[in-house]
């Protein structure tokens, strides 16, 4: 069954609970190389995101686009501009349809993995949420099962663990970083997970 | 499960809300908050007709950074974001609109991949409006970053707004004030000490760990890692380990100028940082180096973080000058 | 044995005479010490022939209470203590014959056991120079005594000097001066919450305990103990509890004006201050009180300490002007 | 063997040795009720006491005079005024004699507590140094033994435990200050025990 605005809502209350349980393990993931607040950022982010669709009426794009505006202007931050953009485009991506093939959230990955390095002007190897965004919307793009864009999401995280942070707060680091998961990689596997859950939703 | 960190807060979501309530309560005749910009705070006195508009802001948690510096010869309006957040766009919009003077807006704030990105959506949603937005990134984290460009701003924020503030309250165009602003940035170098670690009102757990008997140099002040981890030592050792590197940075020639912040990064007191001075002086005599102004208390925080930081701007005549131009903040008066 | 507590310190036992070195380089413009007298300090501007000079001390560990407060406009001198200790007499004849103007001394200082021994010696030192020296007892703690005679003076001290300050910038006469210094106290009303214990240089050992998720109504601001125990509030509940002692005790009519302080005792970063001051307003317009003056942030502080103090200074016509009166210290200025 | 000036220097030396040791035992006993210091300011007071009567030629009471000086100018304090009185009142009592009979420091006892009283104005039974130097008088007063002198300021501070302190920082503290010996009828102890120690000592 397609898509409905009424599935996206509820994508972004998934998303919304899930930050929120989130929210400490994605603090302490920050507090080893950047500021400690990260799952503060998510979880605000997706609740004002959810209140903020939960709030529109309209077609799918309508609704990123609401959402990109909530999420944007109850967090600031790094996250905030990063992802308001990736839902502005990810809103393109849907268009101004009421309904949509649930396939067609490949693009809407590949859409957000843009609108990222539009913003953030990050490469891949630099330890940010890009590492996990860039393969999964690789995977998505190339037709993978939504379990594996999830893997490819997932190993993209894992291997920021070896990473040296070269962008946002947590540049400059060296050792300090090394080791740990980028916050921002970690939160995103989370969102591309709900995401694939989403496409994976058949009937 | 420890116990949360000791705090006189409520809902930690609420806390810069509340914040902003209190600090508008106790300052009205120094601060005001447009209609609709719960997150905007614009000086009583100082925006007018021709002048150009110095907007700062950045993430809550550095009181009095950054809306103590808003008043008159200071900056004229501020964005305040979230505990260590960049503020959105709109409310650096909001404030930028409210000091607008017709001689442009000059965004100043700590160099932040955060702050960069909103403040740069907010600079082209003022185009749309017709408002020409610059900006000015401060720098003087020595310890952030070997390249210039790529440091953060800190404790230094305050000598570099109070550069640039004076010159637009001089009425000097855009372009001076931001040539100033640049140059004020460019002779301003700090570095700090952490001794415990600041924790957020929404976890109220350190934010990382500082074993007690350790300390951190070149700590940034969200907790940044630092350049160097080691045993506690005298303050006069810390000092000097300090006071070589920024030297060693100004590389000022002796007989130089220069004005010395002696910051307390939130739970440090008076008498350390005095402390501190007493040792700083011998090495800038040592300099052969004079102290034109000292500033020394809370003046860049880190939420309940003990340490401290060294700021030195290496002085000329004209920095001298704009640091002597009186100013009247709620939370920094001179003159 | 644990690690010592984290301070920026040396050989604690220096503590406070390398801090008194700190401040005079820091505040070259605004003190002085004179020859031969290494625990007084003097405004550079301020004592003058035919004005009664204000003298102030205690011990140390309070900063900016006590010396920050010497200048034009507020006290001339201050005699300097040991940390939490009384300066002994000499200090203050040092202090009061340095700002002597031929018009009289008046010592002012908070209420306790040593202080009041050590000013009476040098009060009757002064005698037996020919200068006639006249003492008022700050003493706003409501926590501390039921008797108003045996409270404590604590952050009420800032609006109590201030006024008596004033009256002597204004060149009124001894009489005069100390009967307004006594009507100030009289109005003045303090009450604090400890969330921490503090710790002396010489021992960096908390110097009681206070475990973490418990606080104190009411501690004094050398940790003497306060009037209640529990559980860490928030601080809504906190200002509640404080508010409902200070208002009963002002008993101010309602549509009555006063003077508001919301001090942190060392540890506590403005941010909590702000969020408490939000409080504090609205239980202020509830009681029909209006604020005439707000001060926020680290006035009398109990070296580290974690937590904050409210003072409410009753205001009449006399006592708003007095406040309003321009002074320029070190470590406070106003008009 | 009559007490000569030299005596009174080494006195003053294991004073000034001793309450260093005890310094932080008295600090933690001025913590449950008072400002944690009394530790440093006897350490302090002591130490400058006997710097100066080594520095100081004359007779008894020049000594003793001097200490009261030292004392004092080093400490301020509660203890500042009451001790350089007493140290005062103390000069008086040997008067300047160059050595004096062992016997006479029962009056440099009562002297002491004679000057703690003039100079602090309590009474016993307010929990504070004088619950210690005044059975200690009493008893030097009566000729008891410098062991009995010393078991009297012994039992006085013990029972400040009993009693509510209304006298100094640690007024109005209620319970806090129940269960706790004042730190100054403690530190007194050791003062008295000293000075008899120096009675004792017949070469
Ligand atoms: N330029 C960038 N491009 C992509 N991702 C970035 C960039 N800068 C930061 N990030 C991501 O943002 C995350 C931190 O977000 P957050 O903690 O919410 O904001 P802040 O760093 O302002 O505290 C980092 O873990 C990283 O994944
Ligand atoms: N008026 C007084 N008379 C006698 N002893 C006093 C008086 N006031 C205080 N004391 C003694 O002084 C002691 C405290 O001394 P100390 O801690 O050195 O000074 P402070 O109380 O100024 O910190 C108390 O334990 C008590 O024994
Ligand atoms: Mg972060
Ligand atoms: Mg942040
Ligand atoms: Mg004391
Ligand atoms: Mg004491």
């Amino acid at each position: 069954m397609d898509l409905t605005t009424d599935d996206l809502v509820e994508m972004f209350r998934k998303l919304s609970v899930r930050m929120a349980t989130e929210r400490d393990h994605l603090c302490r993931l920050d507090g080893f190389a950047g500021d400690g607040d990260h799952g503060i950022a998510m979880e605000q982010g997706m609740q004002a995101a959810h209140l903020a669709v939960t709030g529109t009426e309209g077609s799918l794009q309508d609704l990123f686009n609401a959402a990109a505006k909530g999420f944007l202007n109850a967090v600031g931050a790094s996250s905030g501009p990063l992802y308001a953009t990736a839902l502005l485009r990810a809103g393109k991506a849907a268009g101004p349809r009421q309904t949509m093939p649930r396939d067609d959230l490949r693009q809407v990955i590949a859409a957000m993995r843009d609108g990222i390095v539009h913003r953030g002007k990050a490469e891949p190897g630099m330890k940010t949420m890009l590492d996990a965004w860039h393969p999964a919307a690789e995977a998505a793009l190339a037709g993978a099962s939504p379990d594996a864009i999830v893997t490819a999401a997932q190993e993209g995280a894992d291997a920021t663990r070896d990473m040296v942070a070269a962008m946002g707060r947590s540049e400059r680091l060296g050792e300090r970083s090394l080791g740990h998961a980028d916050p921002g990689a970690v939160s995103a596997v989370m969102i591309v997970e709900e995401i694939c859950g989403t496409m994976r939703a058949e009937a | 499960m420890t116990a949360p960190t000791q705090k006189l807060i409520n809902d930690g979501n609420a806390a810069v809300d509340e914040m902003l309530a209190g600090i508008l309560a106790a300052h009205p005749e120094h601060l005001w908050r447009p209609e609709h910009a719960p997150r905007a705070v614009v000086a009583r006195q100082g925006p007018r007709k021709g002048k150009v508009a110095l907007v700062i802001g950045g993430g809550s948690g550095h009181e009095p950074t950054f809306l103590g510096f808003v008043g008159k010869g200071l900056a004229d309006a501020a964005a305040i974001g979230n505990v260590f957040a960049s503020p959105p766009p709109q409310p650096a919009v909001d404030a930028a609109l409210a000091a607008n003077g017709g001689a442009g807006v000059l965004f100043m704030y700590g160099n932040y991949a955060g702050d960069v990105m909103n403040f740069d959506m907010a600079s082209e949603m003022l185009e749309m409006e017709g408002v020409e937005a610059r900006t000015v990134l401060t720098t003087d984290d020595v310890a952030s970053h070997p390249d210039r460009a790529k440091r953060r701003g800190v404790a230094g924020n305050v000598f570099i707004f109070k550069a640039a503030g004076a010159a637009a309250d001089r009425m000097l165009p855009l372009d001076e004030v931001e040539r100033i602003a640049r140059h004020a940035n460019a002779r301003t170098f700090t570095m700090g000490v952490a001794l415990s670690s600041c924790s957020l009102p929404q976890t109220r757990r350190p934010s990382f760990d500082l074993p007690a008997g350790e300390m951190e140099i070149g700590m940034g002040i969200h907790g940044e890692a630092g350049v160097r981890r080691g045993p506690l030592r005298p303050a006069d050792e810390v000092v000097d380990e300090i006071m070589d590197l920024l030297l060693a940075e100004m590389a000022a020639p002796p007989g130089a100028r220069v004005a010395l912040l002696v910051n307390s990064l939130g739970a440090t007191p008076l008498m350390e940082l005095y402390i501190m001075n007493a040792r700083i002086v011998q090495r800038l005599q040592q300099a052969r180096l004079s102290v034109h102004r000292t500033l020394v208390g809370p003046y860049c925080t880190s939420l309940d973080m003990a340490g401290a930081s060294i700021t030195l701007m290496h002085l000329d005549d004209e920095l001298a000058g704009l640091l002597d131009h009186p100013c009247d903040c709620a939370m920094f008066r001179q003159g």
